[in-house]
């Protein structure tokens, strides 16, 4: 009897996932990634200007004739920050389904292998975790040559160790439940379970690695191309605050050569945030009931407080 | 206040908002538990047992909450305390011992740490009659005092449950409330547990809530005994009246199903089907679909708890007074 | 014990890996380090100028094997090289002068981050559902997605030179010399204002989070329904029952995420002058300052493991169960 | 102990010893899950295993399900040596034989498949279907089988929509997919409500007389073990300590272990005023002394049981029993 | 503006300057190592040379020395030292110490910085204030060498177990600041020379520099009124810098920065040719370049390539002939179609081999004018039907590709010595040439011409400025009609000025020195030439 408590908290996130009901956050995260996809998608067919060219006047503010303005050097700030959305969400997402797939290639194997090749793996894993990751992605792409591939591989170097280690976590937490057992009793070959039995099961766990590590790379990528260690000659949100930040962009009082591209780096990392949370939320039935309740009360005008509420106006 | 019980609960009901809709873990349960009585409530996994308990004192999280009913303790109504009285009402009145020993314990903080806690809280005493009075309650349990400044995870599953009970008897409460406080612990280890708790009923004449699963525990020391099913008390008598005389098919069945050690073997009934889903509960009898002799009044009217007897009450149509 | 020991022998393995890869690395990348360093000179220098100070920086061939044990040997001793950009001071030295104020942002930065935040995340935690609750979290999310080297961008422009209430870089003012007067400190201490706040924006956030998803978790636990059974104060159950349990998962990640602020800090440094590593690292990156930029990898490396190392002696004890493994 | 048969028992189980490996890289400890345990299971018996949380029960099981390789020992399937005969991992042929249940219903069947999908995977590996239409014939067979009906409609459910107990005859209708002549059942029922136990109990025995299935039954509960099982085993700290038939192990104990067991066991209306014969503790599994495990703890104990561990003895009436109260008489088994 | 420009320091005199970018200082004032490992204004300002070039006015300064004369043969140089200098300590300054620097220079090849000991044959005093150079050839522009070099003092410096390596913090010498009154590393001060041998002079208290790790914080501090005297790029320098404070904020931009030029790889194909590499500098858009890339500051280049400090030497007939520095797409298709690389039906221009013609323009990262004019260069090309693409390469990369002939089209600097000899030499002459692969300290663009040698030795054994003037012609001539490579615009010196405190700092009404801060040696004709404001 004494596990009956697991197995209630078990039922009850079962009942949970009965019911995949979008949440308001994750909502809102969809529909910020979906505009600044459709922009990075079609954006460029749309946007005025050659992002690269040389239209008018630098530093104009914000007009009709430039939504956004110029920049120092007299190109479209609107048109290069669709043009870096394009750029910047195809390295964040690449580089973020390899550091995915390597992490969940070295957790998976680690986790189900087990022994040496474990100890040999967690090990590398934890090494790479603990060493800081930008001054090393600093000092890799500073002898690396610049472009899209070298940063594709500071990235993912520097930022798959966290996903292996989730994901070895949770493989194997999975791996000592009794189905896993139960399939090799069953005469299940390994490579079948790992890849029928344990992966389905970790799909969210997958996701929110997939999110983490996008939300790092396109951070990391746009400090470096910040630093000026990207590909200088390509439109990125990198490059575009790089070269704001050249213009002096602050000393002129041009604001909007850098808060279009700052604010599209934070609404895309929130966003991703509020999808991952809401993942969470999911697989956590007690995060959910929570804040269902929460909101039950709060609808009724009382706050949650130290002692179990009375609330009489209902049933 | 002689007249007054100790604690009468009214129509009690609680509620869980989960994000799929409300469940009703408790439903309108009445019941009074006089001075110096052992009250068992007995019903299996998921019956409510332990949200009845907790709601006792409001100390239910969330998502719980009550939403009917009344808790008069000593006369006064807990549900209607505000929060400092209701400080002041918990552990000074009424203890608890939890289901789970490990986890009632906070893992960072000593055992000592953690009874003192309450002596200072409420009684304002100084440290050193704290720490004295702790190393007095742990003797009292057959504890060594030097393992005030243990960490629950140095102690065995029995002792940190001695401990517990220990916790429990720091202000010298009128009633304990003991939910399942055997349930994680080993055979041997729960008889010595239980035999603790038996010795110190006997000697210090204790008012307790026993709640537990196990019959043939509750059997040994209620004087009366509550089935719960499916968060409504479906029967109530004292104890030897419910074995030898069970009137609701729930309380025959669950006594059915009960093997023993010794003598002749027959085959077990069981109960037939499984609890139902609290959240898509059908209309009328709750045990319906699970009862042979459920009628078509079953089906529509919900059976209300009436006194059957002396003393003895249940909550079913096919049993009439 | 055996756990703070493993845990050692972790750190110990992960330097001598950042040590191997700061010997490999350079050597795997294209080109030659040797003459690159002094591509700096542009051409003015003479060739036999230039093979006199190749020889002068021990730019020695050699098979690689002896060259990793020479390696190995100079860093035991301390030798770190001599710098390219500083020529001629050691790059021992030229470490030394920025340690100390990157140690002194980060830490400050990253302590009050980690405090607030987890005293924030208690909070929200405990009043779940809350306006507190409803508001605080999004919007700190919302902070903490902006690239820190931006938000400290934005913070030197409003408050350092369009309303020109705060200093707009560097440790201390330059009219001070070092020393431990009254104004001295109180000159660090508002130097240190925009950029640790920078940091303490971007980073606060995350701290909240997770901390009010542990708390969330504790506050379901039996020993804290206990603690509200046993009559105690809100307060109470909230620092010593609930805060002290949630805050032990958050510690193991204030290790991981020592690295990860540092990153940050590193190009708010740079934002603010900040005499720090940072600042030099890019400047040894961007003047081939191979030396230089080896030494400020290894040193921060090194100091982010003594951290974790620090971090894991804190969870034992704060944590009564490592104890005893 | 077993009497020179013609046919060998179904399985019979030789000085099986399992240790594991606990600690660090550079000073290992050893945890003796299971020291030397030898016992047989004949056809159609169902042998009941009971013994305190950690004891070691589940370790005998997985070791006989070869889940995990044994430290010594031998596993006779039908008088074969089968971890001799199939080095490393079990054969299809051997899983098609020896089948296994697990304690919680819950986290036995995957969340991620139907309970069809759960019961086809047998069938499939171990070619009992041929055609989709068999195969679905077979998995509602099976579902009809264990009482869960109706069949197609069961199939095809998630286990998250069923009840624990219906899980768990989920789970016992897997292991007959393959028509298995054992079955190790690992506390089946423990973690079901006690007005649910009996079907599955039930469904054990009726399986026992109508298919001639052997049951292996683990469980820490002294009274269902009687219920369902011919024979009982009794462990303690990796050791068994006592082996017999049911009736005559519960009515006259004879290794101060199972009459400590037995005399805690809470009865309908006993007391708990009464003392019992040996105080609680822990036995040290990791890197344990020599001699009996019991010894800290027994009334009866003497200086020998703190030297040498006793070998088990064989009785009158099957019972053996492994305790230096009972002195060998001569060696039953030779090594 | 606010609370803390209010509460601006009271300068007291000591002029602050903005010149090197460094995130934090280190101590070294060793003025015989290169520029960049020490802190300015180490070799013209504590230490001094013989004499000092005047770009702008095109002529020589006296300053150590008071005068040089060449011996009959061009082969001696005959050196009289100022009389009455003294040592920052008191001792005398003698021509021992002038043989002494010049014997370290023999002896530490690492700081001969110049190669001067390529030409030289000895170093001789002949009196206390004399000395004789003598030379191995005739080599008229190594003048500016020996002259420029900084002269420390031989009673300290004997002593100096490796000049290499000493960082020399408490310097002694002739200059007319030489005592470190603070150093810290994010700033240190200078105080003046009370013995320097300019009577009065330097009005100044003192120097002061505070460590400004980049551009940003550069122009961010002049714009605040921290910096007095700044030698860093400021954008749109009218707008953000003057309009703050008309009365004060000045700036001074000639063009005297060296001409910044495009090389063509002219040891490879299409490059080799004259008409391919004249087509391109015709397809770019020069007006577009000098506005987008760099502000409008300087103007295009002209076919000699020759920057104003070179004003004097510029013919105007040979800049005419260059009718290639236009742009002209027309023409410049026709040239390619001329040299046989006609367009395809694609539009894109076919090389020898029918593959379309690809030449892509090789850049620094990091050096943002430059990717802007290499994007507005590959821009032209493309539009001429050449495949092209701006590759910004680390500086390293990018260095020992330029120098061993590893690109097509590149984008370089040029020499700015005191005559355009080093600046054709090194543009034209076969001196310098190697081939592809092994790297070359200048052609790198792999261009000889033996005309182009003959005039450059005659260079060297010039008699005088007018044979200097006319050979110089005939060089640009040469230039204008072979374009070894593309000029685009001359780089401006930059200098800022805050004229709140101080005066007297040069500018176009009077010109009296480069302005920027950086250009030694003529800086110490600035140091010695400003004044605090009313004193
Ligand atoms: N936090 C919760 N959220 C939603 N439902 C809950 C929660 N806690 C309990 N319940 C439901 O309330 C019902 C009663 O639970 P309770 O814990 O009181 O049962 P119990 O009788 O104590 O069972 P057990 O014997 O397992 O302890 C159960 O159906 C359970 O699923
Ligand atoms: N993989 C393992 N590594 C180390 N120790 C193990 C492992 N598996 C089991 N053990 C230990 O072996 C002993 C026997 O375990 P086992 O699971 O067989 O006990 P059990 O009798 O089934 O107990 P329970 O009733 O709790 O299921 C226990 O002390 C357990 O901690
Ligand atoms: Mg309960
Ligand atoms: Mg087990």
């Amino acid at each position: 009897m004494a596990r009956s408590a697991d197995a209630r908290t078990l039922r009850a996130g079962e009942r949970a996932m009965q019911t995949p009901k979008i949440p308001r956050k994750a909502a809102a995260g969809l529909v910020i990634l979906g505009v600044f996809f459709l922009m990075a998608l079609v954006g460029p067919l749309v946007a005025p200007h050659d992002p690269m060219a040389f239209v008018d006047i630098p530093l104009q503010p914000p007009s009709r004739v430039h939504l956004l303005g110029t920049t120092g050097q007299g190109q479209d700030v609107w048109s290069q920050t669709i043009a870096g959305a394009r750029s910047s969400l195809l390295v964040g997402f690449v580089a973020g389904l390899m550091m995915t797939t390597i992490g969940a290639i070295v957790g998976a194997v680690a986790g189900t292998f087990g022994g040496l090749v474990d100890d040999v793996l967690s090990l590398l894993t934890n090494v790479s975790l603990v060493i800081p990751a930008l001054p090393l992605a600093v000092v890799l792409a500073a002898y690396l040559p610049a472009g899209t591939r070298a940063l594709l591989v500071v990235l993912v170097t520097t930022g798959w160790a966290w996903n292996a280690r989730v994901v070895r976590a949770q493989v194997l937490s999975l791996r000592n439940k009794d189905f896993v057992a139960a399939a090799i009793v069953t005469g299940e070959s390994r490579l079948h379970i790992v890849f029928r039995e344990i992966l389905p099961n970790m799909t969210s766990v997958l996701a929110s690695c997939f999110i983490s590590a996008t939300v790092y790379a396109i951070g990391a990528q746009v400090g470096l191309e910040f630093l000026g260690l990207g590909d200088m000659s390509l439109v990125t949100w990198g490059t575009n605050l790089y070269w704001a930040s050249n213009d002096a962009a602050l000393l002129t009082g041009a604001w909007w050569t850098l808060v279009p591209t700052g604010l599209s780096v934070a609404l895309v990392g929130t966003a991703l945030v509020l999808v991952s949370f809401s993942l969470d939320e999911i697989t956590n039935p007690r995060l959910r009931a929570v804040s269902a309740s929460a909101r039950a009360l709060a609808a009724r005008g009382i706050r949650m407080g130290a002692s179990t509420p009375v609330v009489r106006d209902h049933g | 206040m002689a007249d007054v019980p100790l604690l009468a609960v009214e129509d009690l009901v609680v509620e869980y908002m989960t994000p799929s809709g409300p469940v009703r873990a408790v439903d309108a349960v009445s019941f009074v538990l006089a001075r110096g009585e052992v009250l068992g409530l007995v019903g299996e996994s998921g019956s409510g047992k332990s949200t009845v308990a907790q709601a006792l004192a409001r100390i239910l999280g969330p998502p719980a909450m009550i939403t009917a009913g009344r808790v008069l303790f000593e006369g006064s109504d807990v549900l209607a305390m505000h929060e400092d009285d209701l400080r002041r009402f918990r552990w000074r009145k009424m203890s608890f011992v939890l289901q789970s020993a490990m986890n009632a314990l906070c893992p960072v903080l000593t055992i000592g740490e953690q009874i003192i806690d309450v002596l200072v809280t409420h009684e304002r005493t100084s440290a050193r009659a704290a720490r004295e009075r702790a190393a007095h309650l742990l003797e009292l349990v057959g504890i060594d005092p030097a393992r005030l400044t243990s960490h629950p995870h140095e102690l065995s599953g029995g002792m940190r449950q001695r401990v517990g009970i220990a916790l429990a008897l720091a202000l010298d409460p009128p009633l304990i409330v003991m939910d399942e406080p055997t349930t994680a612990l080993d055979v041997v280890v729960q008889h010595e547990v239980l035999s603790k708790i038996a010795e110190l009923k006997e000697k210090l004449g204790l008012s307790v809530l026993f709640i537990t699963h196990d019959m043939s525990i509750v059997s040994q020391f209620a004087t009366r005994i509550g089935v719960l099913y499916a968060g409504r008390l479906v029967e109530m008598a004292p104890t030897r009246e419910l074995f030898r005389a069970p009137r609701h098919p729930y309380t025959k069945g669950l006594l059915g199903s009960f093997v023993s050690l010794h003598g002749p073997r027959r085959r077990l009934a069981g109960i037939p089907g499984s609890p139902p889903d609290l959240r898509r509960l059908p209309a009328g009898c709750a045990f319906r679909a699970r009862c042979a002799e459920a009628t078509a009044r079953c089906a529509t009217e919900a059976p209300v708890l009436r006194g059957i007897g002396e003393d003895h009450s249940t909550a079913c149509h096919l049993v009439s007074p | 014990m055996r756990y703070l020991l493993r845990q050692l022998g972790l750190y110990i393995l992960a330097a001598w890996a950042s040590l191997t890869l700061n010997f490999i690395v350079p050597r795997l990348a294209p080109g030659d380090p040797a003459s690159a360093m002094f591509a700096r000179y542009k051409g003015q220098l003479q060739p036999e100028a230039l093979a006199a100070l190749r020889e002068a920086f021990g730019f020695t061939g050699g098979p690689l094997h002896e060259q990793y044990a020479a390696y190995l040997v100079h860093l035991f001793r301390g030798d770190l090289g001599v710098s390219v950009a500083y020529f001629p001071a050691k790059v021992t030295d030229v470490l030394a002068m920025g340690l100390g104020w990157t140690a002194l942002l980060t830490g400050s930065s990253v302590v009050v981050a980690f405090a607030l935040g987890s005293l924030l995340g208690v909070i929200a935690a405990w009043r779940r559902g809350g306006a507190f609750d409803a508001t605080l979290p999004p919007l700190l999310v919302f902070l903490g997605a902006f690239p820190y080297f931006w938000l400290a961008m934005m913070l030197l422009y409003g408050f350092g030179f369009t309303l020109d209430v705060l200093p707009l870089r560097h440790a201390y003012a330059d009219t001070l010399a070092p020393s431990m007067s009254v104004s001295f400190v109180a000159s660090v201490v508002e130097h240190l204002l925009l950029p640790a706040t920078s940091i303490v924006l971007a980073s606060v956030g995350g701290w909240m989070l997770s901390m009010r998803s542990s708390m969330i978790g504790v506050l379901a636990e039996d020993y804290v329904t206990m603690a509200h059974a046993k009559g105690l104060s809100p307060l109470r159950i909230m620092f010593h029952y609930a805060a002290r349990n949630a805050l032990l998962p958050n510690v193991t990640g204030f290790g991981m995420a020592l690295g990860f602020v540092l990153g940050g800090s590193l190009l708010t440094e740079i934002v603010f002058s900040y005499p720090g590593q940072g600042y030099l690292l890019v400047q040894a990156v961007r003047s081939q300052d191979y030396p230089l930029m080896q030494g400020i990898f290894l040193t921060i490396t090194m100091a982010v493991l003594a951290a974790n190392f620090l971090v894991d002696v804190l969870y034992v004890w704060l944590d009564p169960r490592t104890r005893g493994r | 102990m077993s009497e020179p048969d013609q046919t060998p028992p179904l399985l019979d189980v030789q000085q099986l010893g399992k240790l594991y490996r606990v600690g660090g890289w550079l000073r290992p400890k050893h945890l003796r899950a299971l020291h030397d345990a030898s016992f047989t299971l004949g056809h159609g018996e169902i042998l009941a295993l009971v013994g305190e949380s950690g004891s070691g029960k589940s370790t005998i099981a997985r070791l006989c399900v070869r889940l995990e390789a044994p430290t010594s020992g031998r596993i006779l399937l039908d008088g074969r040596d089968v971890l001799h005969e199939e080095r490393g991992h079990a054969t299809l042929a051997y899983r098609r034989r020896v089948q296994m249940i697990f304690q919680d219903p819950f986290g036995s069947l995957n969340p991620a498949r139907t309970i069809g999908q759960h019961l086809e995977r047998p069938l499939l590996l171990h070619d009992k279907a041929k055609t989709r239409a068999d195969l679905s014939a077979r998995v509602h067979a099976l579902l009809d089988t264990v009482g869960l009906v109706p069949a197609p409609e069961v199939a095809a459910k998630y286990p998250q929509e069923l009840s624990g107990g219906q899980r768990q005859r989920v789970a016992i209708a897997r292991a007959l997919a393959v028509e298995p002549d054992l079955i190790l059942a690992d506390e089946p029922v423990s973690m079901l409500d006690v007005s649910i136990r009996a079907d599955v109990l039930n469904l054990m025995l009726d399986l026992k007389e109508k298919r001639g299935i052997s049951f292996l039954y683990i469980t820490h509960d002294l009274a269902s073990a009687r219920y369902v099982a011919d024979r009982m085993m009794v462990m303690y700290a990796g050791h068994i300590v006592e082996a017999g038939p049911s009736d005559a192990l519960l009515e006259k104990p004879l290794h101060p272990y199972t009459n400590l067991l037995l005399s805690a066991v809470p009865e309908l209306e006993g007391s708990f005023a009464r003392g019992l014969p040996a105080r609680s503790g822990a036995p040290a599994l990791v890197d344990p002394p020599p001699g009996c495990p019991f010894a800290a703890r027994c009334p009866d104990v003497t200086d020998i049981c703190r030297r040498e561990t006793p070998r088990p003895v064989s009785l009158d009436e099957g019972r053996v029993v492994r305790c230096h109260l009972y002195p060998e008489p001569s060696r039953t088994r030779s090594e | 503006s606010g609370r803390r420009g209010a509460a601006r320091r009271d300068p007291g005199g000591v002029l602050t300057v903005s010149t090197e970018q460094q995130a934090s200082w280190v101590r070294n004032f060793n003025p015989l190592l290169a520029p960049g490992n020490i802190r300015w204004p180490t070799r013209a300002g504590i230490y001094e040379p013989l004499f000092i070039y005047d770009t702008m006015g095109g002529k020589v300064v006296p300053w150590l020395s008071s005068g040089f004369s060449w011996g009959p043969d061009k082969r001696t140089l005959h050196c009289t030292l100022r009389p009455g200098v003294t040592w920052s300590d008191g001792q005398p300054f003698t021509a021992d110490d002038v043989v002494f620097t010049f014997e370290i220079l023999q002896r530490h090849k690492a700081l001969d910085l110049f190669g001067v000991w390529s030409f030289l044959d000895d170093v001789r005093a002949t009196g206390p204030d004399a000395l004789v150079f003598s030379l191995n050839k005739q080599y008229v522009p190594g003048l500016v060498y020996l002259g420029h070099q900084p002269i420390v003092p031989r009673h300290v410096w004997r002593d100096v177990p490796d000049p290499v390596t000493f960082t020399n913090e408490r310097p002694v010498a002739t200059g007319p600041f030489t005592e470190i009154t603070v150093f810290q590393n994010q700033v240190y001060e200078l105080g003046r020379n009370p013995r320097y041998w300019q009577p009065g002079k330097p009005a100044l208290r003192g120097l002061r520099f505070p460590a400004y790790p980049g551009n940003d914080q550069a122009t961010l501090a002049l714009l605040h009124g921290e910096v007095d005297w700044a030698g860093n790029f400021v954008p749109d320098v009218e707008r953000i810098f003057v309009a703050r404070d008309p009365a004060h904020h000045h700036y001074w931009f000639p063009l005297v920065g060296g001409t910044v030029m495009l090389y063509p790889n002219a040891a490879r194909a299409p490059l080799s040719d004259e008409r391919v590499r004249k087509a391109i500098s015709m397809s770019i858009d020069r007006a577009l370049l000098v506005k987008v890339a760099m502000y409008g500051y300087t103007r295009a280049a002209d076919a000699t390539g020759l920057h104003d400090g070179y004003a004097r030497f510029r013919s105007p007939e040979a800049a005419a002939a260059g009718d290639w520095i236009s742009h002209d797409m027309e023409r410049a298709g026709k040239l390619l179609d001329e040299a046989g690389y006609p367009r395809r039906a694609d539009g894109l221009r076919a090389s020898a081999d029918g593959a379309p013609l690809t030449l892509d323009v090789h850049v620094v990262t990091g050096w943002s004018d430059w990717i802007r004019a290499a994007q507005i260069i590959a821009q032209g090309l493309r539009a001429l039907g050449v495949t092209s693409a701006a590759r910004a390469y680390d500086f390293s990369a990018f260095f020992e590709k330029l120098q061993k002939g590893a690109f097509d089209l590149s984008l370089g600097w040029s020499s700015d010595e005191p005559t355009p000899y080093h600046f054709y030499r090194d543009l034209m002459g076969t001196a310098t040439l190697r081939p592809l692969g092994e790297p070359a300290a200048r052609n790198w663009h792999r261009f000889g011409s033996e005309e182009a040698d003959a005039l450059l030795a005659a260079f060297e054994g010039a008699a005088d400025e007018h044979e200097e003037m006319r050979l110089s012609h005939a060089l640009e001539r040469l230039f204008a009609t072979r374009a070894p490579v593309i000029p685009l615009f001359p780089n401006p010196s930059w200098a800022a000025f805050n004229t709140r405190h101080f005066e007297g700092f040069p500018s176009a009404q009077d010109p009296y020195a480069k302005p920027s801060p950086y250009s030694a040696p003529e800086c110490l004709l600035v140091l010695t030439r400003i004044t605090p404001r009313g004193a």
